[in-house]
């Protein structure tokens, strides 16, 4: 009845041409760096954070619909799904940051840290940072592998008992990355301007790549029905996911607002001294930012029909999505590389880990049917509509 | 310098007067032409002329009697200043006061006096409320009863005509400091030749005067010179904060230790107490030391020295303290000072032999600048009492002295006095000896009448009255005039003794008498260089015998009690003034009542906490565990528990003055053996500071002299830091005009409190009460924070007066709902009153905890009827005089806080302005900048780059406080440097 | 509209239209049990006695309390906070949980909404009668005076006047609109007389026709749309009031969203505590069942994790920052002379809505009265926390003191318990407790049996 | 003599008015009103209601509370009496955020809720007729207008659109 998903040759030599012109781009970009290095590994730290934390973003989608029981998301569900199955690839690439910590962490360089960097030194050294890196993409990989299996074996057994136990992974799965989604940004991210902190950080990391993993489940959806494929997906479902981008870039702004106005407020320099950077060297980008993940889908999602119409939809999701890409660029690099640099290291790395992520999120996609057509609330998806 | 007047005369010339027209244009003239309402606030310092009316703006002004005939020096909303002298028995301080609109309504010290400088003490200042204290007696009276001057006088004259010429008329007075009052007694003596004249003092050093008959042949009080030494040692002598003249030496203390103006040499000071005094607090090393062994300590330190110049002298073995003191002292000759403050004749004479052998005698202990105060002997006093007891005595006048309370001498004064068939009191407050009394004669305060006074030889000021009496009063001079028939006022008298003795054509430069008067008059002080010095010199003391009955340590397990006096209180004299009361005794930090302090160990081996209430000698006293103190060591204030003081210090605390016994004929302030038990009640004291150490913050930021010279910023390395990082998200206000600033040297200040009664004077900061200020109420502008640190047995000690800080950032004005606390264009961080609602947010968010709230209708400027909370009468009429009218009294739930004493600054701008001037650095003093005996405050414009300020702010020690805040004070603060080495320590 | 059958019916027993109209009716007809007179008696006392702390702190001044220089706000901005997070539930059920199409909230959105607006009532009196010069509060507003001078718009007190008159205003309207169609069923079922006018007029005419259902149901939404954010802002800006200042232990980024869950936990815990009790005295049982009870449950556990996570978030930052204020501040809350009402808030806020993770006490009324009431003195604490061990403490130990209430400050917070229980006594008197209209809108998905009335 | 006259057909469920409803718009019955307990749901595309407008009045109204809180505090704040807080910018953006966004709602809550009761022209003591008191209990009723005294005519097609009963009314 459903239109299973084929990854076809042509597809995939897009994405392995996608992936070897990143990668060739990369190269050069490395090639052409080699003399500082930390621009490098800013890079690889950008987008190895932001491609795990979108997938990791994406199982937290699927689970927080199953804690709340909802039933309308079973006709996309497959997709965040097979999104967050890039965890464990991801994490291969966060590893690599490891390798780099030298030239991105400045508290790393254990032998000239000042006081305040001593202080922190029993929580940022080199290894406890690697333990708990190491440990998060384990630990993460378990629980979206762990939930994928769950959610695939419904496909051949209508047990209720699978879906019980999807929620117990579930419950597990948000009990474990409500705490780690604020650890893993405060040390990848945050401990970057190692002087800095903000206690709301890890949230606003957290929704900034919420948004980002909404905005891709729209354009996957997006590109599978050019394809031919989800058709069963409504204008109902356009509505709902509209509103999810529309809800979280609102309570993104808000989360970003509280964060700077605070700072502003009170004018602390072991405060401000983040949004000073950024302002003095990144002026268009740090307001920018703020159009575009707040502004843009603010005006384009606010009236009812441009979230049940595919293109505007798409559009506000693209541009969400390279926003936020923006915002973790503005979270590394001003402490990373200390100035704005956008060249082809940057577009080779964005588009080879996109191919990657792109790469695994079809080959998984491809695995299973598009719908988990035993979940016990999966007709409601199809008999239900949004208020006028 | 300041033109004193007394007269319009001496302020406006003829050929000034056009300049009143230029002032008339000045409100009117303002650089914008668009003069808004947005000029209300700049103009709110100075246009609230009537401000004490102001308060009470939404009441009908009750009382308002204009001048039939306006006095022609007053000028309505202009304050004249009268130059005149304070003396209270013990410490004496040429003065100004303040006279707005006929009502003295502040005291500052007077500029022109070289050891003074123009500061005034905080006793020195708060005596003001005295003046307008509602208990003073108001009317003779006789055996109770109400009489007539007339009558008194003719009654008086009558008994000293028909007088037994076999008994003793007996004048007590307190020291005679007064050449002309000396010199009216002597002609009163001269009329009734029976009458005798002694001196008793309050508080009594005759043994320091004794020490100095022994060593000098004369009972004198040298001038001593703090800041000729280099090493000071002091020996439980409080020479900061009660000791002769702390005024003074406070101000020689400082000058010695600043390190400003390039000076790079710090005299040294340290410290043997058995109690922690605020000269102890400020000590470079303070060693503890048991009260018993002071004569112990001293006679080995005489003999360590001794044996230096090679002298053979009885060994003593020396404590190791000593040992060390006596090298660096002996390194130190001729420029170091070794002092005593106790009452005691081997102990005073071992200190005038310490400073005999070390040459100190002509450096910093002047004796040939004898200092006319505390002449009392106590072996006179006793002699007294022995007379009055034999009755031999048929009358005792007690002249504004007290002994009944000051030396009860277990009940013998009382008794004696009662033998005494006829005693009269003059007095300006009430006294309990004034309850013994058949006369009990009403004086005037001393803002009421004439005097003058010579403490030093040649030096010589005036007393004269800056109000008509208040009540009917009479001094004690024209008492004495009246019964021996003299004709005139004392006033003339006065004038007369001036032109026949102090007179002298080379002293008035040529001019006449009366040129010489009214000069003398204005600036109230005259100092005759040719009268500068007497001579005296050397006999030696009986050295030996003292050092052999004190070779040996008397301590044991023994507890000792030590009687002190505190700072705010002193002797107790002035005790019936609410500012005085409710100020923080600078090292507990405890008002409104004495205690019985007790060291940490002490209190720990006892169980005791502070509250307890425990019995010393069947006096029952609330404990106050006192870091520092020695051992088995009590201490208690004297001062306290006046029976008979009036409204405020009736009851207040528990008198201590019946522990006093005579030792060798001295008083003596040392019980070497009490008994101390605990009771099982508490009692919450009155505390301002509840937690004692800096928590390791950099508030108080300090370094020793030797790290200072090697780098001026040692111990202030963290505001480079801070400079580092001086990020901020919006640029920072410009100050066109003017940018005030303040810096605090706290290597100066000293913590005396002097600034915090004058910020209350001068801001009409209410007086609270013993209760609200445990609910830590209380409302000073000004507080002195003091901190502990290291060992408790014998802690460091640092202070920091905070005041508004006057930040450019303030976290307390971005939050004031109602815009009631902004800032200024010219860097103050102001409060609208009117505009207050009372949110206390800007409070909660101001980091320095200056603001202070109107918990209640402390000031009467509510308007909800009866529900005033005022226990120390300060809302009474006659008290509310005090009331300076530039500033506006604040109404109940109203916040307030420091201002810079912005009505000063308006006052010299505009003065300026009338001048067609600029305004000069220096002109503008804040009130505690005034005061300060140390000058450890300085105010001026950050914006002119030759400012004082703007020179202190480049100083290397400088730094905000909490300035990682970012909140950029406008105060500024010097690093404290103390003269140790860091690694060696006396004890 | 489907609904799956493995889905647990919201509304238990049988039921038709006429039946909830019944039963929701019923508790407004008849005379007013000794319970109800006895209650409002009691609320009315402690309203009194509110009253009277409320003159004794006009008339003798704030000095009645037991704030000082140091600590200048205490119990006051304490209950003004924790009334203003409980008047979270309501909106938020109503606005936000419409916005996620959760049916459980119909029968609950009208009370708890009831709640807001009594519980903002409440809060709203502190921060009047917490100013010194109450008489001159007006002082507050932006209103055009001879002498020029506006207000601050920086303060975040001034935010608050805007955010709080705002969400009651908001709420109110939000609240009546919904009402409107109920009243009109109340009116409906009226004889002719005095009361019937009074709910005609209070009903605003109400037909039930189509188009204004559409409109009202268009308005409804976009005015969820519109209070959801509003109810974020109202606690976002009250923990503006801390998190602006440079008082550690009050300024952390964390504190909007953080002020937020704390709200909607607490608020929830109140309906709890409140709705478990009427359903019982009203006979509601049915509309009000288990399966609400595990919904908000569960909504209590998300949010009272999200706070949870959010003490331990600023614990661990307040070390990483290595600042020596922040590192005290959090170590005196812990260990310092209050840290028995930190361990009280930690044990109340954090502990025990953990249990909820057993279904089997999620779905208990009475283990989840005793925890709604847990986490009702949990968050009142963790306001007091928040207030007081700050202030206590801050950055000059010279100013360091202590602070306990006095006996006026404690009477007004029961005077406003006497605020809140009269009006809400009243209210279950005078106005349907569920919406029935909507209820009967989810009815067919969500009873267990729908009975289809004859002719 | 009435002015109008009404016929009212009742049902008890809402799918059978929707079935009704539908019944009698294929024979182009024009429907004057229908009543109904709860928002029957899709009822509004049956009817082929037009969307309402209050969105848009929302909207605008939030545009000018937007507009005026924003820029009264900006006119205060650099134009009335510029005051320096605590060393802040006169035009300290961030600050007004709040306000704001708090007048915007509040406007638009405003237009939200007065735009419904006077575009429905419902408001305290409004002249509104209520044909059958059991509309707000159980009723989902159908109104038809008599137009030219057909009334028997229309009564007998709402009972075959199954009405559960019907009714003749006159105003």
């Amino acid at each position: 009845m459903y239109k299973s998903f084929e990854f076809s040759k042509k597809i995939k030599s897009f994405l392995i041409a996608m992936m070897v012109i990143g990668a060739v781009l990369a190269v050069a970009g490395v090639a052409m760096n080699l003399d500082h290095t930390h621009r490098i590994w800013a890079n690889v730290l950008l987008n190895g954070f932001f491609f795990i934390a979108i997938a990791m973003s994406a199982g937290f989608f699927v689970i927080v619909h199953v804690l709340g029981e909802s039933g309308w998301h079973t006709a996309v569900q497959r997709i965040p799904e097979a999104m967050s199955m890039y965890v464990p690839v991801g994490g291969v690439l966060m590893l690599l940051v490891l390798v780099g910590m030298h030239d991105i962490y400045h508290w790393s360089h254990t032998e000239h840290l000042d006081e305040i960097l001593q202080g922190k030194a029993p929580y940022l050294n080199p290894i406890f940072f690697s333990i708990r890196t190491v440990a998060y993409i384990v630990i993460w990989s378990l629980l979206v592998i762990w939930f994928r299996k769950t959610s695939l074996k419904t496909d051949s057994n209508d047990d209720i008992r699978l879906f019980n136990k999807q929620r117990t992974i579930a419950g597990i799965f948000i009990v474990i990355f409500a705490v780690t989604s604020s650890t893993s940004a405060w040390d990848w991210i945050m401990s970057i301007d190692s002087h800095w902190f903000s206690t709301l950080f890890g949230w606003y990391m957290f929704i900034s790549t919420f948004v980002s993993a909404v905005a891709i489940i729209i354009v996957l959806l997006f590109v599978l029905k050019r394809m031919g494929y989800m058709e069963h997906v409504n204008d109902e479902h356009l509505h709902d996911l509209g509103k999810y981008l529309f809800g979280f870039s609102i309570f993104w702004a808000y989360l970003w607002v509280s964060q700077y106005l605070l700072i502003w407020y009170s004018n602390i320099p072991e405060e401000t001294i983040y949004y000073v950077k950024r302002i003095q060297d990144f002026e268009a980008l740090f307001y920018g930012n703020v159009i575009i993940n707040f502004l843009a889908p603010f005006l384009i999602l606010m009236a009812r029909g441009t979230k049940r119409r595919l293109n505007w939809l798409i559009a506000a999701a693209a541009i969400v999505f390279i926003g936020h890409w923006i915002d973790v660029y503005l979270a590394i690099m001003p402490g990373a590389i200390g100035h704005a640099e956008f060249g082809i290291l940057e577009i080779g790395m964005t588009v080879l880990v996109a191919g990657i992520f792109l790469y695994v999120f079809f080959t998984n996609f491809a695995k299973a049917p598009v719908v988990p057509e035993n979940h016990p609330f999966f007709k409601e998806s199809f008999d239900y509509d949004n208020i006028r | 310098m300041k033109e004193y007047w007394r007269s319009l005369e001496d302020l406006l010339p003829a050929e000034e007067a056009p300049q009143e027209k230029k002032s008339s244009v000045v409100l009117s003239d303002t650089d914008s032409s668009k003069n808004t309402r947005r000029d209300f606030l700049k103009y709110f310092g100075f246009s609230i002329a009537s401000a004490a009316v102001l308060a009470g703006c939404e009441r009908p002004v009750k009382k308002a009697i204009p001048y039939l005939i306006q006095p022609e020096e007053v000028k309505p909303g202009t304050a004249n200043y009268y130059a005149s002298t304070f003396y209270d028995g013990a410490e004496m301080v040429p003065i100004l006061v303040k006279v707005r609109d006929g009502r003295p309504i502040k005291i500052e010290g007077n500029d022109l006096c070289q050891m003074t400088g123009g500061s005034a003490s905080a006793r020195v200042q708060a005596s003001l409320l005295n003046l307008y204290d509602e208990s003073r007696p108001a009317q003779p009276t006789l055996d109770g009863n109400p009489i007539r001057w007339e009558d008194v006088d003719a009654q008086l004259t009558e008994t000293l005509t028909n007088w037994d010429a076999s008994k003793e008329f007996v004048i007590v007075t307190s020291s005679v400091i007064s050449p002309s009052t000396k010199k009216l007694i002597a002609d009163f003596i001269a009329k009734y030749p029976f009458v005798v004249h002694e001196t008793f003092d309050a508080y009594s050093y005759s043994a320091l005067r004794e020490a100095y008959k022994q060593g000098f042949g004369e009972a004198i009080l040298p001038s001593f010179r703090f800041d000729k030494a280099k090493l000071v040692v002091g020996f439980n002598a409080d020479f900061l904060g009660t000791w002769l003249q702390p005024t003074v030496f406070g101000r020689q203390y400082a000058a010695a230790r600043k390190l400003t103006g390039g000076q790079r040499e710090m005299m040294r000071h340290i410290q043997f107490e058995p109690i922690m005094t605020l000269t102890g607090s400020n000590a470079d090393e303070r060693v503890p030391m048991p009260a018993v062994d002071e004569a112990y300590y001293l006679a080995a330190l005489y003999s360590e020295l001794a044996q230096k110049v090679g002298l053979s002298v009885p060994a003593v073995k020396a404590p190791e303290a000593i040992a060390k003191v006596a090298d660096e002292l002996a390194a130190a000759k001729g420029q170091s000072l070794v002092v005593s403050g106790t009452n005691n004749i081997d102990i005073q004479t071992l200190v005038v032999e310490i400073n005999h052998l070390l040459q100190n005698i002509g450096q910093t202990v002047l004796v040939d600048q004898p200092v006319n105060l505390y002449q009392g002997n106590d072996k006179a006093y006793e002699a007294l009492l022995t007379r009055m007891e034999s009755d031999k005595v048929g009358a005792v006048l007690f002249w504004e002295t007290n002994p009944v309370y000051h030396a009860p001498l277990q009940g013998r004064t009382e008794e004696a006095i009662k033998k005494v068939p006829l005693r009269i009191a003059v007095q300006s407050q009430q006294t309990e000896t004034a309850l013994f009394c058949n006369y009990q004669l009403p004086a005037p305060h001393f803002l009421e009448r004439w005097d003058d006074t010579e403490l030093v030889k040649g030096v010589y000021t005036l007393m004269q009255p800056a109000i008509r009496p208040l009540f009917k009063t009479r001094t004690a001079q024209e008492n004495l005039m009246a019964w021996a028939g003299f004709d005139g006022t004392y006033y003339d008298y006065l004038k007369l003794f001036w032109k026949e003795n102090i007179y002298t054509a080379e002293l008035a430069k040529g001019k006449q008498f009366e040129t010489f008067w009214k000069v003398s008059l204005r600036d109230g002080i005259v100092a005759d260089a040719g009268k500068a010095s007497e001579s005296v010199s050397y006999i030696g003391a009986d050295v030996a015998s003292v050092l052999k009955v004190n070779s040996t340590s008397q301590s044991g397990n023994d507890l000792e009690l030590v009687l002190y006096q505190n700072v705010p209180v002193g002797d107790g004299t002035l005790a019936n003034n609410p500012w005085l009361q409710e100020l923080p005794e600078p090292v507990s930090r405890v008002c409104w009542d004495n205690y019985v302090s007790v060291s940490p160990a002490f209190a720990a081996l006892r169980g005791w906490t502070q509250g307890d209430v425990v019995e010393v000698n069947g006096v029952e006293l609330p404990v106050l565990v006192q870091p520092g103190q020695g051992r088995n060591t009590l201490a208690v204030a004297v001062g306290y528990g006046r029976s008979n003081a009036g409204r405020v210090a009736s009851d207040l605390g528990q008198n201590v003055y019946p522990f006093v016994t005579l030792n060798n004929g001295h008083r003596s302030y040392l019980v070497p053996k009490v008994e101390a038990t605990a009771t099982s009640s508490t009692y919450e004291l009155a505390a301002t500071q509840s937690h004692h150490s800096m928590e390791g913050r950099a508030l108080v930021r300090e370094t020793t002299i030797a790290e200072y010279l090697e780098n001026p910023a040692s111990g202030n390395e963290m505001h480079e830091k801070v400079e580092k990082l001086h990020t901020s998200l919006y640029h920072e206000h410009e100050y066109k005009g003017h940018h005030w600033g303040m810096v605090i040297d706290l290597n100066s200040c000293i913590g005396c409190n002097a600034c915090v009664v004058a910020c209350s004077a001068e801001n009409n900061v209410p007086v609270v009460g013993r209760n609200e200020v445990r609910r830590s109420h209380e409302m000073h502008w000004i507080r002195l924070d003091r901190y502990y640190s290291g060992d408790t047995d014998n802690p460091e000690v640092v202070r920091q007066p905070v005041m508004c800080q006057h930040c450019d950032n303030a976290p307390c004005e971005n939050v004031c709902p109602v815009a009631a606390t902004n800032h200024s264009s010219e860097g103050i961080n102001q409060m609208a009153y009117n505009r207050c609602i009372g949110t206390r947010y800007c409070n909660n968010n101001c980091p320095y905890k200056v603001r202070r709230f109107n918990w209640y209708d402390y000031t009467g400027a509510d308007t909800i009827p009866n529900n005033r909370v005022d226990v120390a009468g300060m809302t009474l009429d006659l008290k509310r005089m005090v009331l300076n009218p530039d500033v506006t009294v604040r109404a109940k739930g109203v916040i307030e806080k420091c201002s810079m004493c912005i009505q000063r600054i308006q006052d010299k701008k505009l003065t300026a302005k009338k001048d067609g001037r600029q305004l000069a650095d220096g002109e503008i003093k804040t009130a505690c900048q005034q005061t300060c005996p140390t000058d450890a405050i300085t105010f001026g414009d950050m914006n002119d780059p030759n400012s004082k300020v703007s020179q202190l702010l480049k100083d290397a020690r400088q730094y905000g406080l909490l300035e990682e805040l970012h909140t950029l004070p406008s105060v500024v603060y010097l690093s404290k440097v103390r003269n140790k080495d860091k690694n060696k320590t006396l004890s | 509209m489907y609904v799956s059958p493995v889905r647990e019916p919201l509304i238990s027993g049988e039921k038709s239209y006429t039946k909830v109209t019944e039963d929701i009716y019923a508790p407004m007809t008849g005379k007013p049990g000794k319970l109800w007179f006895g209650g409002l008696t009691l609320a009315l006392i402690a309203l009194g006695f509110g009253l009277f702390s409320i003159f004794i702190t006009v008339w003798d001044g704030i000095g009645t309390w037991g704030l000082d220089r140091t600590i200048g706000w205490g119990w006051g901005i304490t209950n003004f906070v924790w009334w203003v997070g409980i008047g979270h539930a309501g909106t938020f059920i109503s606005a936000i949980l419409l916005l996620f199409r959760q049916k459980w909230r119909t029968s609950i959105n009208r009370s708890a909404e009831a709640m807001t607006i009594f519980a903002v009532m409440c809060a709203g009196l502190f921060p009047l009668i917490h100013m010194g010069r109450l008489p001159l509060g007006f002082f507050i507003f932006p209103y055009p005076n001879t002498r020029d001078v506006w207000v601050n718009f920086n303060s975040p007190l001034l935010w608050d006047v805007f955010a709080i008159s705002t969400y009651l205003t908001v709420s109110l309207l939000f609240w009546y609109m919904g009402l409107i169609p109920d009243i009109g069923t109340i009116r409906d079922r009226l004889k002719e007389g005095i009361k019937k006018k009074i709910y005609w007029f209070l009903s605003f005419g109400w037909t039930g026709s189509a188009r204004h259902w559409a409109r009202h149901e268009s308005m409804s939404l976009i005015l969820a749309g519109l209070a959801a954010p509003l109810v974020l802002s109202v606690h976002t800006i009250v923990s503006f009031d801390f998190a602006t200042s440079v008082i550690p232990g009050w300024h952390t980024t964390i504190f909007p969203p953080y002020f937020v869950s704390g709200a909607v936990f607490s608020g929830f815990a109140m309906v709890l505590t409140l709705m478990i009790i009427t359903r019982k005295a009203i006979n509601l049982e049915d509309y009000i069942t288990k399966s609400h009870l595990e919904s908000m449950n569960k909504i209590i556990i998300a949010t009272g994790s999200i706070v949870g996570i959010a003490y331990i978030t600023e614990l661990f930052i307040a070390w990483y920052s290595g600042v020596v204020y922040e590192q005290y501040a959090f170590v005196n809350r812990a260990f310092g002379p209050y840290w028995w009402a930190y361990w009280i808030m930690m044990t109340c806020n954090v502990i025990t809505p953990q249990l909820f993770w057993f279904k089997k006490i999620r779905r208990s009324f009475a283990a989840t009265f005793v925890i709604s009431i847990f986490v009702n003195i949990g968050m009142w604490f963790e306001r007091f926390v928040i207030i007081v061990t700050s202030l206590h403490r801050d950055f000059l130990p010279s100013s360091w003191s202590m602070y306990s209430p006095t006996w006026v400050e404690v009477g007004i917070y029961i005077g406003t318990f006497g605020l809140f229980f009269t009006l809400f006594f009243l209210f279950i008197r005078f106005f349907p407790v569920i919406a029935i209209a909507e209820v009967k809108s989810v009815l067919k998905t969500s009873t267990e049996k729908f009975i289809k009335k004859g002719k | 003599m009435a002015e109008k006259a009404f016929v009212s057909g009742y049902y008890l469920d809402d799918k059978d008015l929707v079935d009704g409803i539908k019944a009698l718009q294929e024979k182009n019955i024009e429907i004057a009103d229908v009543r109904t307990p709860f928002p029957v749901h899709g009822l509004d595309k049956v009817l082929k209601m037009r969307r309402s407008r209050l969105p848009r009045a929302g909207f605008i109204a939030g545009v000018v509370g937007a507009a005026i809180g924003f820029g009264f505090q900006a006119w205060v704040f650099t134009e009335a009496w510029p005051l320096n807080f605590g060393g802040k910018p006169y035009l300290s953006v961030p600050s007004f955020i709040p306000v704001t966004f708090e007048l915007t709602v509040l406007m638009a809550a405003f237009a939200l809720v007065f735009g419904f009761l006077i575009s429905s022209k419902l408001g305290p003591g409004a002249d509104t007729i209520i044909f059958d008191e059991e509309v707000t209990n159980d009723r989902f009723q159908i109104l038809l207008e008599v137009k030219g005294g057909n009334s028997e005519a229309l009564q007998s097609e709402l009972q075959a659109a199954g009405a559960e009963g019907v009714k003749h009314h006159e105003v």
